[in-house]
C-alpha cells in the first residue's frame, strides 16, 4: 500500500516545497534590506493586477508550458532533457527561416508553417542526442548540455553571418514580413472603447500551448504510445521483454520533447519579437525543468506551474523596474523551487509519509477496538 | 551451561506499513548450524540484517555470547564477531579479490602493507577451510561460486565467529552447494556459529542442528532438526498442509511446435553465448532445460522471446520466425503464438509502478481488444484483470493496486495469468518459482501441468534441478552454449545431470562427485578448464 | 519627469552606461529634479521598460545603447505625446531624437597619443562585440596612430560576436597579453566590461591602456595613457535639461561639439608630454575645421588604415 | 610559428586550463564516489564571488581564498544533503545549485557593492600575483630552455602551481591509500563498502567536500588570479567544460590534466585567430573553436574514440537493500 494518499503526493508536497522556497526567498529579500511583503505586493500587482500584467504573465507562461511539457514528456521516458534551451534556440531558427523565406498569405497559415518549422528544428536538435543515447549509450544529460552550447555557437554564427541583414549592428535577423505577425491578446480582446492587454506580448500561441497540454495528456495517458513511453520509463528491461523497442521510445519521446521545446519559438520569436535575436530563449529551457518538476510531469500540473513561473517572471521584471531588487532574484527563486521540488523532495516527503502512516495506524487501532466491541 | 552465541530478544521492525519483524526472540548455541526458513517476505532477511547492523530495529535487544551489545552499524557487528554473506553479493566487481577482502579492514592509511598481509592470511585461510581463490583475479572475471568464497573469506578475514548466510545456494549448482556445505562443516568444527537461511527443506534437513520457522514477521517455532520432518516444516511455514510432490500423468506429445536448428547468439559484449543449439518441443510436453546459471539458458529464452538477436533457424509450427531485424521482437513473437513468463518478474515481467490492470495488458497492449479508436480501452483492461485475478486467486483481488504492492508469489501469478490465459501454442517459462515460497510453488506447478495437458508446448528453464526433474517430460542440459544431451527424467539422476551440466560426457560410473564439482565451479564463467 | 534606461551591463559599467548615469545625476544635482531609471537585465525587457515608462508618464525617455533601435521603432508611434532620446542609433520617428557620436574622431586623437607614447612602434586595440560601431572606433584609432607615426603597426582584435563579448574580462586579458607578445605596448579598448580586463592586463604587464567612453584614467593611475571620451553624459544632461522640448531629429556630436575627445587629469599628466599634447591639440583643431577628415567606418563599412 | 609565439600560446593555455583542471579534479573526486555533479559551474561562480568580495574587504587574498572555498563548500553541503542524505536526484540538485549561484552572486553583489553585480577591482595583496620562480631571470637568455622556463614555467600565480600539484596528489590518494580504495569502491558498489563496515554517507560527504574545496580554488582563481575582481557569470560555462574534460579523461587524474590542457589550448587558440590564419592559411570560425570542446565531448561520448565508462554506482542514491 502507498504510504500517502494521492492528493498529498500531487498537491500537498509541491505546495509545501513552494512555501519553503518562498520563505527562503523572503529571507534573501530581507537580507538585502528590502521588504518581502512589499515586494510580493509589487509582484502581484505588476503580474496579475491588470490585463497588461496578465498579458506578460501569460506570455512567459506560454514559453514555460512548451519547455515544461518538453521536459515532462522526456521524464516519462526517464530521459532528463536538459537540452530544452538549445532545442528552443533551433526552434527559433526554424521559425525564422519559415517566416523569412516563405511568402505567407495569412497569419493562420504562417502559424501553421511556423509551428512546423519550430517543431522540426527543435526535434532535429533533440534527435541527435537521442540517437547517441539509444545506439551508443551516451548519457543524454551530458550530450544535451553540450548541444545547448553548440546551438548557441551555431545561432551566433548564423546571426552574425548569413541571417543578418546588411548594415545591421545587432546579431539578429531582419523583421519578419507583416503577414506572419500573429494576433496578440490586444488584437483579440480589445473592444472599440476599451483597450485590453495593451502592448503586452501575449498572443494566440497561448492557445496553441493549451492545445499542446491536452494533446500531451491524451498521448501519455490515453494512447498506446503513451503506455509504451511510460512503461519504458519505469523499466527498460521490462519494456524490452514486452517488445517495446527502447530505440523507438527514446527517439520518439525525445523527438516530441524537442519539438515541444522548439515550438516555444512561435511564441517568443514569431509572436513577440517578430525577428530572431541571439538570446531569445532566455533560460526558458531551464525553467522547463522546474516547471516539469513542480507539475509532477502532468500536463495540467505543467500548465499551473508555468502560470506560476510566468507570474514570477513578470512580477520579477516589475520588481527590477521599480525597486533595487535585481532581476536575478527570480533565478534564485527558480533555483529554490527546483531544489525543493526536485532534489530535496524526500526531505518534505519523509516526514509527511510518517505523519500519514501514524494517522492510519491510529485509525486502524481504533477500528479494531470498535470491531472488538 | 555455556551462553548462547547469539540471543535476540523481542526484535521488532516495520517498513512503513509493513511489519517485517514482530517481537522475535531466538537463541543460537555456539558451534552449531542454525537454519531459518519461512515464506517469502516472512522477515528472515530483515532479522539478519538487523543482527548485522544493516537495519536498526524498532525494538528489542541483542546479546552476543551472553553480553548485551548495541549494533548500530555493520562496523559494530563486525567488531562483535559477526560476518554475513548476502544473497546478492556485496563485491566491487572492478576490484581484485584481494582488494575486496581488504576493503574496510585495512591496517593503515596506506594500502600496500594491508594488501601484503591479506595475501599471507588468505593463503592460511584457504588451506584451513578449503577456500581456494585467486587473489589477483578481478571479481567480475570469476564465477558465482568463487565470488561466494570471497564473501566468506571477507568474513573470516575480519575474524568472524558467527557467520550468517542468506540463501547461499540459490545461485549454486548442486555440487557447488555440496562444497559450500563442506566448508560450513569445517567452520563448525572450528567452533564457529552459523546461521543459514534457505527455502530448501533438504538443505535444512541435511546440514542444520536446529531450525527456526518464520511466518508473517513472527517466529512460529524453533525445533531440533533431528526431531522434525520436511512435511512438518512446510506446514509450519505456510500454516496448512502442502503437497511437496507434483501430481502429473505421463505426457502425450503431439506435433512439433517449436523447432530450433543451429541457433547461435553472440551478445553485445561479443561473447558467443549459444553455439549451434538444436532442439524441438512438441505439443503436450514440457521440455526442461537444466544447467548452471550463465550457460546460455537466459539467452535461449531471450532469443525465443524476441529480445536478443541470433542466427540460425527457428520454426514455429513449421514456418520460420525472424531472428534479426524489426520483426524480431516480443510483439511479433506473441503474434506467432509464443507466450513468455520471464525469468525475472520484477525486472521484466511487470512494470512495478503500473497497477495490475495495466500490467495485464503488458506486451499485449497493442491488441485490438484493448483499443477504441486511437486510444486504449481502459474499461476492457479492468474487466479483463478482474477475471484473471479471480481465476488465478491473486490476493488481494484489487486491479487498481500497483504491482509493487503485491507479494512476490502474487506478482508471479499475475504474470502467469497474463501469459497462460492468452492460450499460446508455446509457453516459454523461466525460473517459475524462483524466490517463491512452498505454498505458491504448488499452485504454479499445477498451472503449468494443466497447460501441458491442454496440449500446449512448454519450454521450461530452471536452475532448480528438483523442479526440472519434477515437471519435465524431457530434459535437455545446457553447458557453455551447447546442448550436452537429452535425458528422460525417469531414467536419469542428479549425478548424471550434474556431469552434463559440468560439460562432461562419458559413463557416470567413471567419474567422482569431486571431479564434477571441480569442473562445475567453472561452468558459466566462460573460462576453459 | 525624465526617465533613463540603461543597457545590459548596468549603470556602473565604468564606461558607457556609467557615463550616461553621471549625466543624469549631474542634472538631478543641479536642478534638484528627479528622474526614473532602470537597468535592463535582459533583451526582452527593452520594450517592456519603454512602455512602462511611457505609460507612467515619464517624458522624455532616454535610452543608452543601439540595441534599442528596433524596440523603439516598434513602440514610438504608440506614444506620440512622449519624447524619446536614443543614443548611438538612429530611429526615424517624429517624436524621437537620435544622438550619435563621431567616435572615429575621438579615437583618432587617442590613436595619435598611443603611437607617440609607444616605444615599440606597435599599438593595439581590443574591441568588444564585433559590430560596425566598434570597428568605427578601431578604424579611427588606426588612422590617428598612422597619422602620428606612419611606421606604426596596429593590431586589432575583437572579443566576440555576441553581447557576451561586452562582459568577458578574462578574454580581454588574454587578448591583451597576446597583443603584448606581438609587440604592442599601448592598448585601446572599446569593450564595455571586457575593457576592465584589458586595462588590468595592461597595468599588470607594463603596458599603457587607453580608456573609453568615460574617463577611466583613475582606474590604474599612471598606467592609463588617456581615455577616449564619448560625452554620453552630456547627451543625457542636455536631453534632461531640454525636457519635453527635446528637438526630434538626428544630432551628430563630434570633436567640434565637444561630444568626443580625450581625457587629461592628474592620473595621466606624467604620461603625456607637452609635445604630444601639442600634436593632438593641433589635430583636434584640424578635425574641427575640416582640414583633417577622419574616415567613418560605418559610412562604407571599410577602413583604409586597418584590415579586420 | 616562432618559439616565442608558441610559448605565449602555451602560457595562455596554462592560465586558461587551470580553472578547468581544478574543477575537473573536483568533479573527479565527487563522481568517483558515485555523486554526479553538474553543479561545478555554480560552485566555481559562488567561490569566485565570495573570494573577490572578501579579498576586497580584507585586502588579503588568502582570506578571500578561504571565503571562496567556504562558499563552494556550502553549496557542496546542499548537494550532499540533497543527494546523499535525502537521496534526491543528483542531476536536478546540480541544476538547482547552478541557478542558485548564478542568482545569489548577483543579488548579493548588487546589494553589497552596488556595481551591477560586480565586485570592485582588486589590487595589490588582494589578488594573487605572479610568482617568479628561482633563477628565472638569470636563465632567461639560455637558448630554448631559458625562454621556456621564463615564459612558460615561471611567472604564474600560486594557484596554478597548486593545481598542477593536485594531479599527482590525486593519483596517489586514489590508488595508494585506504581512502582512495574506499572512495573508488563507493562509486562502484556502495553496498560493498557499507557491509564492510565503512560509512557510505561519510565517504560520499568527504568526496563532495573535497570537490567543494577544489571548486573553491577554481573559482577563487578566476576572480583573484586570472582576473582582479568578480563579474557576473564569470565562470562562463567552465564548469560544464570541466565536466566534459572529466568524461574525456575517463575519470582518471593524469588524463584529466591532458584533457583540460587540450581544452585550455582550444580556448587560447580561439583568442588568436591571427595565428590560426597564419599557420593554417585559412581562417577558422571562432564559433567553431568555441564549440569545439563540446563537439569533442559528444564525439567521445558517442564512443567513437574509446568508450567512457562512468563509475557504476554514479548518479544513483544509495538505498540499503539485501
Ligand atoms: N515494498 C512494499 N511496499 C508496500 N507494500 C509492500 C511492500 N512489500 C510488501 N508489501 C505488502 O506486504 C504484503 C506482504 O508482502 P510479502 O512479500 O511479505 O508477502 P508474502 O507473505 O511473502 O506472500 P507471497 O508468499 O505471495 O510472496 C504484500 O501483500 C504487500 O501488500
Ligand atoms: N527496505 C525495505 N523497505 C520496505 N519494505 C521492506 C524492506 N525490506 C523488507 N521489506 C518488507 O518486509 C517484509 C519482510 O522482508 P524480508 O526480506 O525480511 O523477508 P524474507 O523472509 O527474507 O523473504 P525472502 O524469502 O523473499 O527473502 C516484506 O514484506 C518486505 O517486502
Ligand atoms: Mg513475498
Ligand atoms: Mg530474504
Amino acid at each position: 500500500m502507498d504510504a500517502m494518499p494521492k492528493w498529498a503526493d500531487v498537491v500537498l508536497i509541491p505546495v509545501i516545497s513552494l512555501v519553503l522556497a518562498a520563505l527562503l526567498s523572503a529571507l534573501v529579500i530581507l537580507a538585502i534590506g528590502e521588504n518581502p511583503w512589499e515586494a510580493l505586493k509589487l509582484m502581484v500587482d505588476g503580474a496579475i493586477g491588470s490585463t497588461y500584467g496578465w498579458g506578460y504573465t501569460l506570455y512567459y507562461a506560454t514559453n514555460f508550458i512548451f519547455t515544461g511539457l518538453a521536459v515532462a514528456i522526456a521524464f516519462h521516458a526517464r530521459m532528463f532533457n536538459i537540452g530544452g534551451e538549445g532545442q528552443a534556440v533551433l526552434g527559433g531558427l526554424g521559425v525564422a527561416l519559415v517566416c523569412l523565406y516563405i511568402p505567407w498569405p495569412h497569419w493562420s497559415l504562417a502559424l501553421l508553417g511556423g509551428t512546423l518549422g519550430a517543431a522540426l528544428f527543435g526535434a532535429a536538435w533533440a534527435v541527435i542526442p537521442a540517437y547517441l543515447q539509444a545506439k551508443r549509450g551516451s548519457h543524454i544529460v551530458i550530450t544535451t548540455i553540450m548541444f545547448n552550447f553548440i546551438a548557441a555557437a551555431l545561432l551566433n554564427y548564423l546571426l552574425v553571418g548569413a541571417l543578418k541583414p546588411a548594415g545591421s549592428m545587432e546579431p539578429s535577423t531582419g523583421k519578419f514580413p507583416e503577414p506572419t505577425h500573429l494576433p496578440s491578446f490586444q488584437d483579440m480582446f480589445s473592444t472599440a472603447d476599451t483597450v485590453m492587454f495593451r502592448g503586452a506580448p501575449a498572443n494566440i500561441t497561448f492557445f496553441v500551448a493549451i492545445a499542446a497540454c491536452i494533446a500531451v495528456w491524451a498521448l501519455i495517458w490515453r494512447t498506446r504510445l503513451g503506455y509504451e513511453i511510460r512503461a519504458f520509463g519505469h523499466s527498460e528491461s521490462a519494456a524490452k521483454y514486452a517488445g517495446i523497442s527502447p530505440t523507438k521510445i527514446i527517439m520518439i519521446s525525445m523527438t516530441i520533447s524537442g519539438a515541444l521545446a522548439g515550438m516555444m519559438a512561435i511564441n517568443n520569436v514569431m509572436g513577440e519579437a517578430e525577428r530572431l535575436v541571439l538570446n531569445a530563449v532566455e533560460g526558458a529551457g531551464f525553467i522547463g525543468i522546474a516547471v516539469a518538476l513542480m507539475g509532477r510531469s502532468h500536463p495540467f500540473g505543467v500548465f499551473l506551474a508555468a502560470i506560476l513561473f510566468g507570474f514570477l517572471y513578470q512580477g520579477g521584471a516589475e520588481l527590477a523596474l521599480w525597486t533595487s531588487i535585481p532581476r536575478e532574484l527570480i533565478v534564485v527563486i527558480q533555483a529554490l523551487v527546483i531544489l525543493f521540488t526536485g532534489a530535496l523532495d524526500n526531505m518534505v516527503r519523509m516526514p509527511l509519509e510518517s505523519f500519514f502512516l501514524s494517522r492510519r495506524r491510529a485509525a486502524q487501532r481504533k477500528s479494531k477496538l470498535t470491531a472488538a466491541e | 551451561m555455556t551462553a548462547p552465541a547469539i540471543e535476540l530478544k523481542g526484535i521488532s521492525k516495520a517498513f512503513g506499513p509493513v511489519q517485517a519483524n514482530k517481537d522475535i526472540s531466538i537463541r543460537v548455541m555456539p558451534g552449531t548450524i542454525h537454519g531459518i526458513i519461512g515464506e517469502n517476505g516472512a522477515g528472515k532477511s530483515t532479522l539478519m540484517s538487523i543482527l548485522y547492523g544493516f537495519y536498526k530495529a524498532d525494538a528489542g535487544e541483542i546479546f552476543i555470547s551472553g553480553k548485551k551489545v548495541e549494533i548500530r552499524d555493520s562496523q559494530a557487528a563486525i567488531a562483535a564477531g559477526i560476518g554475513m554473506v548476502f544473497q546478492h553479493f556485496k563485491l566491487v566487481e572492478t576490484f581484485t579479490v584481494l582488494e575486496n577482502i581488504v576493503l574496510g579492514a585495512e591496517d593503515s592509511g596506506l594500502l600496500r602493507p594491508s594488501l601484503a598481509r591479506a595475501r599471507r592470511e588468505l593463503k592460511a585461510l584457504a588451506d584451513e577451510y578449503e577456500l581456494n581463490v585467486e587473489p589477483d583475479a578481478l571479481v567480475q572475471d570469476i564465477g558465482v561460486g568463487m565470488q561466494q568464497r570471497v564473501e566468506i573469506l571477507k568474513a573470516l578475514y575480519r575474524k568472524a565467529d558467527i557467520l550468517i548466510l542468506d540463501e547461499p545456494t540459490g545461485v549454486l549448482t548442486p555440487a557447488e552447494a555440496d562444497h559450500l556445505f563442506r566448508i560450513l562443516e569445517n567452520l563448525r568444527r572450528e567452533g564457529k556459529t552459523i546461521i543459514l537461511i534457505t527455502h530448501k527443506l533438504r538443505e535444512i534437513m541435511e546440514t542444520t542442528d536446529t531450525v527456526s520457522v518464520m511466518r508473517r514477521g513472527q517466529m512460529t517455532a524453533t525445533v531440533k532438526t533431528s526431531e522434525t520432518s520436511p512435511q512438518e516444516l512446510a506446514e509450519l511455514m505456510v500454516g496448512r498442509k502442502v503437497l511437496l510432490q507434483v501430481d502429473k500423468t505421463p505426457s502425450v506429445p503431439g506435433a512439433v511446435i517449436l523447432d530450433v536448428q543451429n541457433l547461435n547468439v553472440t551478445d553485445d559484449k561479443g561473447v558467443h553465448r549459444l553455439k549451434g543449439i538444436n532442439l524441438q518441443v512438441r505439443a503436450g510436453e514440457i521440455l526442461g532445460i537444466a544447467g548452471v546459471a550463465g550457460n546460455g539458458q537466459s539467452e535461449l529464452l531471450e532469443v525465443l522471446g524476441g529480445y536478443e538477436k541470433g542466427t540460425g533457424t527457428i520454426l514455429m509450427n513449421g514456418t520460420p520466425i525472424d531472428l534479426t531485424g524489426t520483426k524480431s521482437d516480443g510483439q511479433s513473437r506473441r503474434a506467432r503464438g509464443i507466450a513468455h513468463v520471464p525469468e525475472d518478474r520484477q525486472r521484466e515481467g511487470l512494470i512495478m509502478d503500473y497497477a495490475a490492470w495495466e500490467n495485464i495488458a503488458f506486451g499485449y497492449h497493442l491488441d485490438d481488444k484493448f483499443r477504441t479508436g486511437p486510444f486504449m480501452n481502459h474499461a476492457a483492461m479492468l474487466q479483463d484483470t478482474e477475471e484473471k485475478m479471480a481465476r488465478f486467486d491473486v490476493r488481494p483481488p484489487d486491479p487498481k493496486l500497483a504491482a509493487k504492492n503485491f507479494s512476490g508469489g502474487n506478482q508471479q501469478k499475475i504474470v502467469l495469468a497474463r501469459e497462460i490465459e492468452r492460450n499460446p501454442d508455446l509457453l516459454l517459462i523461466g525460473q517459475p518459482t524462483r524466490g517463491v515460497d512452498i505454498g505458491a510453488i504448488e499452485f504454479i506447478h499445477q498451472q503449468i501441468v494443466a497447460l501441458r495437458d491442454q496440449g500446449k508446448a512448454i519450454l521450461l528453464v530452471s536452475v532448480e534441478l528438483e523442479e526440472i526433474l519434477a515437471l519435465s517430460d524431457r530434459i535437455a542440459v545446457m553447458f557453455d552454449g551447447h546442448i550436452m544431451g537429452e535425458r528422460d527424467p525417469a531414467k536419469t539422476d542428479e549425478k548424471e545431470l550434474g556431469m552434463l551440466m559440468a560439460g562432461m560426457t562419458g559413463d557416470p560410473a567413471d567419474v567422482t562427485v569431486a571431479q564434477i564439482e571441480e569442473r562445475l565451479a567453472y561452468a558459466g564463467t566462460g573460462e576453459k578448464v | 519627469d525624465p526617465a533613463i534606461i540603461f543597457d545590459l551591463g548596468g549603470k556602473f559599467d565604468k564606461s558607457f552606461n556609467e557615463s550616461a548615469f553621471n549625466g543624469a545625476t549631474r542634472w538631478a544635482e543641479e536642478t534638484g529634479g528627479k528622474f526614473a531609471e532602470v537597468e535592463l537585465q535582459s533583451d526582452a525587457q527593452r520594450e517592456q521598460a519603454l512602455r512602462r515608462f511611457a505609460e507612467s508618464g515619464s517624458n522624455p525617455i532616454v535610452m543608452a545603447g543601439f540595441s534599442f533601435m528596433t524596440p523603439l521603432g516598434d513602440i514610438a508611434a504608440d506614444y506620440p505625446d512622449t519624447k524619446f532620446v536614443i543614443i548611438d542609433a538612429v530611429v526615424d520617428a517624429p517624436n524621437v531624437k537620435s544622438v550619435v557620436f563621431n567616435e572615429e574622431q575621438g579615437s583618432y586623437l587617442v590613436g595619435m597619443l598611443a603611437a607617440m607614447a609607444s616605444k615599440t612602434g606597435t599599438v593595439s586595440f581590443v574591441g568588444g562585440m564585433d559590430i560596425p560601431l566598434i570597428r568605427k572606433f578601431a578604424c579611427g584609432y588606426a588612422e590617428g596612430a598612422k597619422a602620428a607615426n606612419p611606421d606604426v603597426t596596429v593590431i586589432a582584435n575583437m572579443t566576440g560576436t555576441t553581447p557576451a563579448a561586452w562582459n568577458d574580462p578574462v578574454k580581454g586579458t588574454e587578448l591583451t597579453l597576446a597583443q603584448k607578445s606581438q609587440g604592442s605596448d599601448v592598448v585601446f579598448q572599446a569593450a564595455g566590461g571586457t575593457g576592465v580586463g584589458v586595462l588590468q592586463a595592461a597595468a599588470d604587464n607594463e603596458m599603457l591602456g587607453i580608456g573609453v567612453d568615460a574617463n577611466q584614467n583613475y582606474m590604474h593611475p599612471g598606467q592609463v595613457l588617456t581615455s577616449m571620451l564619448k560625452r554620453v553624459d552630456v547627451a543625457v544632461y542636455d536631453a534632461f535639461t531640454a525636457g519635453t522640448d527635446v528637438e526630434p531629429g538626428v544630432a551628430s556630436l563630434g570633436v567640434s561639439e565637444d561630444g568626443v575627445g580625450y581625457a587629461m587629469d592628474e592620473n595621466n599628466a606624467s604620461l603625456v608630454t607637452p609635445e604630444m599634447l601639442a600634436a593632438v591639440e593641433e589635430a583636434k583643431a584640424g578635425i574641427s575645421d575640416g582640414s583633417i577628415m577622419v574616415h567613418d567606418y560605418m559610412s562604407d563599412e571599410s577602413c583604409p588604415a586597418l584590415t579586420f | 610559428m616562432d618559439l616565442m609565439t608558441l610559448l605565449q600560446l602555451l602560457d595562455s593555455t596554462v592560465r586558461l586550463a587551470t580553472p578547468l583542471l581544478l574543477a575537473c579534479i573536483a568533479g573527479l573526486y565527487s563522481e568517483r564516489a558515485g555523486i554526479f555533479d553538474i553543479g561545478l559551474e555554480g560552485k566555481m561562480l559562488a567561490a569566485a564571488f565570495l573570494s573577490a568580495a572578501i579579498a576586497y574587504t580584507t585586502g588579503n587574498v588568502w582570506v578571500g581564498l578561504l571565503a571562496g572555498i567556504g562558499a563552494s563548500l556550502l553549496l557542496s553541503a546542499i548537494h550532499g544533503v540533497a543527494s546523499i542524505t535525502f537521496r534526491g536526484n543528483q542531476l536536478i540538485s546540480g541544476v538547482a545549485i547552478n541557478f542558485l549561484a548564478a542568482g545569489l552572486t548577483v543579488v548579493i553583489a548588487q546589494s553589497w557593492f552596488g556595481q551591477g553585480g560586480r565586485t570592485p577591482q582588486l589590487a595589490g595583496a588582494a589578488r594573487f600575483n605572479p610568482i617568479t620562480l628561482p633563477f628565472a631571470d638569470a636563465l632567461r637568455d639560455v637558448p630554448i630552455l631559458g625562454p621556456i622556463y621564463y615564459e612558460l614555467i615561471s611567472g604564474h600565480t600560486a594557484l596554478v602551481y597548486i593545481a598542477l600539484l593536485i594531479v599527482p596528489v590525486t593519483w596517489w590518494v586514489l590508488y595508494a591509500t585506504r581512502f582512495g580504495l574506499r572512495l573508488r569502491a563507493v562509486g562502484e558498489n556502495p553496498a560493498a563498502v557499507d557491509t564492510a563496515g565503512v560509512s557510505v554517507v561519510g565517504l560520499r560527504f568527504a568526496a563532495v567536500a573535497i570537490c567543494g574545496v577544489l571548486c573553491g580554488l577554481a573559482g577563487a582563481y578566476l576572480a583573484t588570479a586570472l582576473q582582479a575582481g568578480f563579474t557576473k557569470d564569470m565562470s562562463a560555462g567552465r564548469g560544464y567544460i570541466a565536466l566534459a574534460a572529466l568524461i574525456f579523461a575517463k575519470w582518471k587524474p593524469w588524463p584529466a590534466l591532458g584533457a583540460t590542457m587540450l581544452f585550455g589550448f582550444l580556448q587560447a587558440l580561439a583568442l588568436r585567430p591571427d595565428l590560426i590564419q597564419r599557420t593554417l592559411g585559412f581562417s577558422v570560425q571562432t564559433q567553431l573553436l568555441d564549440a569545439l570542446p563540446y563537439i569533442l565531448t559528444v564525439v567521445i561520448l558517442a564512443g567513437f574514440v574509446g568508450k567512457a565508462i562512468p563509475p557504476k554506482a554514479g548518479g544513483e542514491p544509495y538505498v540499503k537493500e539485501r
